[in-house]
């Protein structure tokens, strides 16, 4: 085509997912560029992962890929990657992305990916019926309120927190843990900086304390279950919260559900925003046809009018903050909000357990020592000194 | 039969005496280079910092280092052994029963055969949910029961650490114990009548003329069948992921998700080659011996 | 074929008989109800609307039957940016597995039949490497490959897929073929030798002939290995040119999205039934007597 | 020691009708021997009384009891088969152990028999060798000890001895016949050799084509075979067979043989045949001579009725003991015995000397015997 | 049409030597029936020739050039299994054609090839089965067909007629023998039947262990054994081998055979024998004599040096054509041939006459013929 081709790996394949991704496509192709498609689903990405390593080994890899996080910076440093920054520089990203977003899309100052949405995932939701039921009036804004409040659904027979036991979610919950109890700080500390004195902290061993806890406030079947089914659970009143990505939304919605009729939607205890960026990493291809039409897949992904369909119809929030919010939902405006808010504060922090924070390694390590924790009676002092090991051992 | 060269045998015939080995050699080869050769490249890069990708810069044993203060490397150890010894165990058993019963004239022997062979043809992806539900306790066997009546009936194996490969023996026997039956069936249906015949007039009972005439025809099939379990449970990947995704925790993590977790989900391929080569030497302490005997024993 | 051979054995007639039947019956029947459990509640999912997915229990069966999960799956579920359902993706897989599964299947054949029938020193030893290659964990394999098929030129091609399999599947047909041939009886080959067959005559004309069993077994194992493969599919294959069950892949997995079971259940039996109707046309060359006659002694 | 009784029994695979009614009524303790031509369904008799074929109808019955229903095991029958069936995986000693294992025979009474045994058969040194590493010979011998070792109520025997050198042959045979003596067992034999079937039988049953001819003793079937199938089978070299028509010459009742283009001969019939045959001029007969009846003429002490003619030697075979010396004649091969001295080249005229005190005479429509 | 050559061949299977250096030169055309007991090498030394097998020394030459390293296929070789070795997925008409097929034969040959050919083993109606549902015989029949229906230049057979009914072996004997003469190919025939061996050898090699320890033609082999092996192995009855001293009595040379507590018999030698043997009196020598060579007093017509005697008799054996007559003498059964009209029920004290022209005397040490 006039425009370009690229190939785009990813791993939006399936329902809402796989027609976000479609918009892009087709404003793709609307400029007369080719797109060719190539959708690997697994393990959150995993098996993309896998082929992408096979693609760039055996030489040709793709255009561009759904890329995110610290690893944007792995494969920046094997020289794979192709840089954007002209693209970036001319529509000026800096001044409408997040600056803690904006690093994570940068190798030594250059652009070399672009991100499509912002997923908020200190998410907290509720069954506003099972609430009332257990005579729980609001949402809770601190763990001890949470607790509180579980204690009163367990009182009258519902599951308090339905969560679903795989690593990634009892990650997921450990770090909005985190973020509540030791604020911002702690997290960008412990979580981000992986600073020793942090990870050791009493607000550490606190955290798992309260993570402890909420293990108590889990049904005996979770184990293995999946997000959606645990959503299912709010949703049927069988549980009263679960704390989820903004995704879990999409699931309330699909089914027919009304926000703040059906479910409840908050932010977990602290005044933080957990950031969670899908983004497309651009790899070095060869040939004109490809260079160009990586250019304009940039340019393209950053536009404002993509950015509010793509997110209209993935259920995140753009991630430009200059992008009107009109036609999204009140769940959807909350987390804007907040996220200006938190830039404001300086309380905006990436998420450990997506990815967004540090390098994959060092969060594989995170992520067996709290699963291994929550399906264990490891003591918090314990969890927090083997933590601290694992992760100086994989630095 | 290698009849011996000699220089006066004219080329055609020459040709001939060495036909199998020119046969055998491209595809040995093949194998030299595609397997000896990529566990060689192995070896070395677990002597590497190799993280996202490959790197060539020699390290030393850091990353064995590494390998064995993960804990969780042991229980995938643990697990592969008792998980290997169950599953081959049962499969064989189960393999070698079903195939001796569906021997006996049994006229929708085709129909049963798919049944039994059909889910191997499932992908893990999608039976991994369902056997999810069905061992779930609150979902599936364990409450199915109670609501039948049995109140303090437990099953809840997939959600206990202790217990939960032994929900992945479950499912995977399930799925590949078929497989074996169809094994043991071809061979079955390869021995000769006139033997079996000669066993009825021996005064053999079916059992033992199925444990001591036909089984020991079958030695070979064995070994394939030992093989092909051996390398499903030391490979089985699919299944751990779709039915517990290595948990709860890590308890049911197995080598090959363990490597798979570090090479491209942590990106560090230096660990997961040198889990790769632990993983190869422990098969070859056990393979070996077993294949030396088993081929001294086939000679004849 | 003579089927019938051994059918002719006196059987015990009577109660006692009667008995061992239903016995024999009745434990067939709880094996097949072992593995069809499965595959039920898999095509009850399938037949039930998400509402009641969502609404109900998961094992129960379904309320209003519909069929629209299995129209999704066949042609209109998403599979990335297409929506095209699984269609488009089972001639990939017929063009991989078919040639795949072939060429493996007749080099096993041909190496197992001159390891074990023009044994020459060596042959046990190289048979051993042979199958050791069985036990390399394809985690291994996957840069190094990667990289090979990179230098060949076969990246992100079926051949090189192809490749891919037949190297990786060699070990097992080579297992199979060698150890059934270990039992043919080698005065037959003597026999065709002296009547001027060459080493591949033999095998063509009377070796393979008379394996069809192992053929069978080979073929379904060879054939659902490939066929439910995805790590090598995902690894040296590129977008529209993917088998079948990376688009069932792509069908089930979703991170953040919405799941489907229905689909997804409805996909996955949609994927298996070529492989289903390999293993009940393979089925029917489960038969004895092969051998029968061929030799006194 | 059990009767077998065989009822109409009758026998198809798919299509094939091999076995077409056959009654039979075996007493305990006999040794029949069951000869016919390849194919005619001898081996296939042996597997539905042991059951290893279930029958299309009829009924068979052992010691009284009905068994169509009873499975091999339970029949406690031991049986040689023609293709050895031995198991391949097992050695030798555990080939034949195999049966009194599956009994539940006490290990010490195995040793004891498989020793027994295995010095019988001399295959005392092979006993740990696998059954691929044994000679043709040695394998019958193995197939045969899996059956002598026990101690069964009906023992069968499908050419148990048919590769085996002249010599064991004999020695085996003289053991089988010891132990039938000594056991009494009942013994159903198939074998293509003469002379077994004559020494071995207490009677021979005939079979041709899923039928049976005869089943008699041994030297009745020998001397008195009821048609021409039993009288050419039976005898080897078989019995001449000269078609030929009866006439009255010179008051005397003849046969006379030979063509139109070959010289005819009148073979001059003794009393006891005359009787029988004669007063039908010109009705067609087939007269048989077995060769030991032809001999040079002169070279044995004379007797009665001795028909003596001269015909050119076509063909000579020495086969040691004897000579056989053919002659065309009635559009045939004649053999004669002679004894080896008195053999003549080929083309010689020779005298040949009939004893026709053991012609047979059969109707050459009916083929029964006259 | 090819001479087959060996020289001091051995084979071992392992630690087992089984042909221990053979050495054995056939002319072209020539029909060699080797005979031997089982287990003795015969089917080993076939696999050689054929190449089949590997030899472990010597050499073999075929036609002039030396085959040690051919592979079979090049060494135009036709040959019958003793295990049949049927092809059982192929009916019966691609068991014989596969040859040809092999071969490159033009379909028509083929066609033609194999009418003839089943025609000739009586096998027409069976073309289109598979090995399973035949016969034993007619399984045997179908290996022949495979090896007659082409045109190498040496057949090798092994035990081919051992499973068929006497009428069809001779009629099958007599075919191989006019083949032979037809096409004049080398042939090697393994069998163990006396007539068979005597009958279709231009010479017959006798084996032994791995040995050969005649070679010659078949008169010389039966009539003329080296020694005690070939003379005991040729002839069915064996010959009876009484052990005895040289004794001379009243000035003639005897053989005194039977023990202290059996009643001594004096076997006057003829004049051929007394010759060699005697003056080397209270030699231990043994005694051969053929059963057909011992008969009834006084049926035979008189001869020179006939030695007549007495002895009950223990065993008698009717054959058909003739009839066994055993007596205990010198700790051994010895078995005369008599007329069954001769014959005497068992008990009975009974003259026979010993023919001692056909005597044969060995050296009791070396086991050679004197
Ligand atoms: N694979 C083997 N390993 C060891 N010994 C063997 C093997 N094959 C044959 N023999 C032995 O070699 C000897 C000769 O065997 P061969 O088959 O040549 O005998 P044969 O003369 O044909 O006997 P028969 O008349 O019984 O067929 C036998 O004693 C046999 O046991
Ligand atoms: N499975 C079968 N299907 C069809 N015909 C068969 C089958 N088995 C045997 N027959 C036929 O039945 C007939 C009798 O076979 P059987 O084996 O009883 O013969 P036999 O008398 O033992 O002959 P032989 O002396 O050659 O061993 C043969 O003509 C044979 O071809
Ligand atoms: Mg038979
Ligand atoms: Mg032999």
């Amino acid at each position: 085509g006039a425009e370009g081709t690229v190939e785009v790996l990813h791993w939006w394949t399936s329902g809402g997912e796989a027609k976000a991704v479609g918009e892009l496509k087709d404003a793709f192709e609307a400029q007369d560029g080719t797109w060719i498609d190539s959708p690997i689903a697994g393990g959150g990405g995993d098996a993309a992962m896998t082929a992408l390593r096979a693609r760039v080994i055996a030489g040709n890899p793709p255009t561009a890929v759904q890329l995110k996080g610290p690893g944007i910076q792995e494969w920046a440093r094997e020289g794979v990657l192709n840089s954007v920054d002209a693209v970036a520089q001319s529509e000026n990203w800096d001044a409408v992305l997040p600056p803690v977003l904006a690093d994570i899309m940068k190798y030594e100052g250059a652009y070399v990916a672009a991100p499509v949405n912002i997923h908020r995932v200190d998410w907290m939701w509720a069954n506003p019926k099972a609430l009332e039921a257990a005579g729980v009036t609001q949402m809770p804004t601190t763990w001890d309120e949470f607790n509180a409040a579980a204690d009163k659904l367990m009182a009258v027979g519902i599951v308090p927190l339905a969560h679903g036991g795989q690593p990634w979610q009892d990650a997921t919950v450990f770090e909005d843990v985190v973020l509540g109890i030791g604020g911002a700080d702690l997290f960008r500390k412990a979580l981000v900086e992986l600073d020793q004195d942090a990870l050791q902290s009493d607000m550490m061993i606190a955290a798992f304390d309260q993570l402890r806890k909420m293990r108590g406030y889990v049904d005996d079947n979770f184990s293995g279950r999946d997000w959606n089914l645990a959503t299912g659970m709010v949703m049927r009143g069988e549980a009263g919260f679960q704390i989820m990505g903004d995704w879990a939304k999409g699931e309330f919605l699909a089914a027919g559900k009304v926000p703040g009729v059906d479910f409840l939607c908050a932010p977990t205890p602290g005044n933080g925003f957990v950031l969670n960026s899908d983004s497309f990493t651009f790899f070095q291809v060869e040939g004109e046809e490809n260079i160009a039409g990586q250019q304009v897949l940039a340019g393209l992904i950053m536009s404002p009018e993509f950015q509010e369909t793509f997110n209209l119809a993935k259920g995140s929030i753009p991630a430009r903050t200059d992008v009107s919010l009109e036609s999204f939902d009140a769940c959807a405006l909350r987390s804007h909000e907040d996220l200006l808010a938190a830039i404001e504060n300086d309380a905006l922090v990436p998420s450990m357990a997506h990815e967004m924070a540090i390098p994959r390694s060092i969060r594989g390590e995170f992520i067996d020592l709290v699963t291994n924790f929550f399906n264990s009676d490891m003591s918090s002092e314990e969890a927090v000194q083997s933590l601290a090991a694992a992760v100086a051992r994989a630095q | 039969m290698a009849p011996r060269t000699h220089s006066t045998v004219p080329l055609g015939q020459k040709i001939e005496l060495w036909l199998p080995r020119f046969v055998v050699s491209p595809l040995f080869a093949l194998s030299l280079f595609f397997v000896y050769g990529f566990i060689l490249w192995t070896v070395y890069i677990s002597f590497t910092k190799s993280g996202v990708m490959p790197n060539y810069s020699f390290e030393g044993l850091s990353q064995y280092e590494r390998l064995w203060a993960t804990p969780r490397l042991y229980v995938a150890l643990g697990n592969m052994f008792v998980f290997s010894a169950l599953f081959i165990g049962i499969s064989l058993a189960i393999g070698i029963f079903l195939a001796i019963l569906l021997d006996q004239r049994v006229r929708i022997e085709g129909v049963i055969r798919t049944i039994y062979l059909y889910p191997m043809a499932l992908s893990f992806i999608v039976t991994g949910t369902v056997w999810k539900w069905i061992l779930n306790p609150g979902l599936g066997i364990q409450n199915f029961v109670r609501k039948a009546g049995f109140e303090e009936f437990t099953f809840d194996w997939l959600v206990n650490s202790d217990y939960a490969i032994y929900t992945i023996v479950i499912a995977a026997v399930w799925q590949s114990s078929g497989y074996a039956m169809a094994l043991f069936l071809a061979g079955l249906r390869s021995v000769d009548d006139e033997i079996l015949k000669a066993a009825a007039i021996d005064g053999a009972g079916s059992f033992r003329t199925y444990f001591s005439v036909v089984l020991p025809i079958m030695r070979p099939v064995f070994l394939s069948t030992v093989i092909i379990l051996a390398h499903l449970a030391i490979k089985s990947f699919d299944l751990v992921i779709a039915l517990t995704g290595g948990g709860p925790g890590y308890a049911t993590a197995m080598p090959a998700t363990f490597m798979y977790s570090f090479a491209f989900q942590r990106s560090e391929l230096g660990v997961a080659a040198a889990s790769a080569v632990m993983m190869l030497a422990t098969v070859i302490a056990i393979v070996v011996p077993y294949l030396y005997s088993e081929l001294r024993g086939t000679k004849q | 074929m003579s089927r019938n051979n051994l059918g002719g054995i006196v059987q015990q007639k009577g109660t006692r008989h009667l008995m061992m039947r239903t016995l024999l019956f009745l434990t067939l029947g709880v094996f097949c109800l072992y593995y069809l459990i499965p595959l039920i509640v898999m095509i009850a999912t399938s037949l039930k609307s998400l509402e009641e997915i969502r609404a109900g229990s998961l094992l129960s069966l379904p309320q209003d039957v519909t069929f629209d999960a299995w129209a999704k799956a066949w042609s209109s579920a998403c599979v990335g940016v297409r929506c095209d359902g699984l269609k488009p993706f089972f001639w990939n897989s017929v063009a991989m597995v078919v040639p795949a599964v072939t060429i493996s299947t007749i080099l096993g054949a041909l190496n197992g039949y001159a390891l074990t029938k023009w044994r020459f020193p060596g042959a046990d030893i190289i048979f051993a490497l042979i199958l050791f290659g069985a036990f390399i964990p394809f985690q291994v394999i996957l840069l190094p490959m990667a990289r090979t098929l990179g230098v060949l030129g076969l990246a992100g091609t079926i051949p090189g897929l192809v490749l891919v399999h037949v190297i990786y599947g060699l070990a097992f047909t080579t297992l199979f073929f060698r150890n059934f041939f270990i039992g043919v009886s080698s005065g037959i080959i003597q026999a065709a030798q002296i009547d001027g067959a060459g080493f591949f005559g033999i095998f063509f004309r009377i070796v393979l002939p008379m394996s069809l069993p192992a053929v069978v077994v080979t073929v379904i194992w060879q054939y659902t290995q490939i066929c439910n493969d995805f790590l090598f599919g995902i690894a040296f294959t590129v977008g529209d040119s993917n088998p079948v069950t990376v688009a069932l892949n792509n069908v089930v997995n979703t991170s953040t999205g919405v799941k489907e079971y229905n689909v997804d259940m409805a996909a996955a039996i949609i994927a298996a039934l070529p492989t289903l109707a390999v293993y009940v046309i393979a089925g029917a060359y489960f038969v004895r007597g092969l051998s029968a006659g061929a030799v006194k002694g | 020691m059990s009767d077998i009784r065989l009822e109409m029994v009758k026998k198809n695979f798919g299509a094939t009708e091999v076995i077409k009614g056959i009654d039979l009524a075996i007493d305990p303790g006999e040794f029949v021997v069951l000869v016919g031509p390849s194919g005619c369904g001898k081996s296939t008799l042996l597997n539905l009384i042991a059951g290893l074929e279930t029958i299309t109808e009829g009924n068979i019955y052992i010691g009284g009891k009905r068994v169509n229903d009873t499975p091999p095991r339970d029949r406690n029958i031991a049986m040689v088969f023609q293709s050895y069936a031995l198991y391949p995986t097992k050695t030798v000693r555990n080939n034949i152990t195999f049966g009194m294992v599956s009994r539940g025979i006490p290990k010490a009474d195995q040793d004891a028999a498989v020793a027994e045994i295995s010095t019988l058969l001399q295959i005392e040194r092979l006993l740990s060798r696998k059954p691929g590493q044994l000679s043709g010979g040695q394998r019958q011998r193995v197939a045969m000890g899996r059956a002598l070792v026990r101690k069964p109520d009906v023992f069968l025997f499908d050419e148990p001895l048919s590769n085996l050198d002249a010599k064991l042959r004999i020695e085996m045979r003289t053991e089988i016949k010891k132990l039938h003596q000594r056991l009494g067992k009942t013994i159903v034999y198939v074998t293509h050799d003469q002379i077994e079937a004559m020494t071995l039988a207490s009677r021979i049953a005939v079979m041709d084509n899923g039928h049976i001819r005869q089943f008699a003793d041994p030297k009745t079937i020998y001397e008195d075979p009821v048609d021409l199938f039993v009288a050419g089978f039976m005898g080897s070299p078989p019995m001449n067979m000269m078609p030929g028509k009866i006439r009255t010459l010179g008051g005397q009742c003849v046969v006379s043989t030979g063509g139109p283009e070959d010289e005819p001969l009148d073979f001059l019939l003794p009393p006891a045949l005359s009787e029988r045959a004669c007063g039908q001029e010109g009705r067609d007969v087939i007269l048989g001579l077995r060769p030991e009846a032809i001999f040079a003429a002169g070279t044995e002490l004379p007797g009665a009725n001795r028909f003596i003619f001269e015909r050119p030697i076509s063909v000579v075979e020495p086969t040691g003991p004897d000579t056989m010396i053919l002659f065309h004649h009635a559009g045939l091969d004649v053999v004669a015995r002679v004894r080896p001295e008195d053999a003549r080249p080929e083309g010689t005229l020779f005298m040949f000397e009939a004893d026709m005190e053991k012609a047979k005479l059969f109707d050459a429509k009916t083929t029964l015997r006259i």
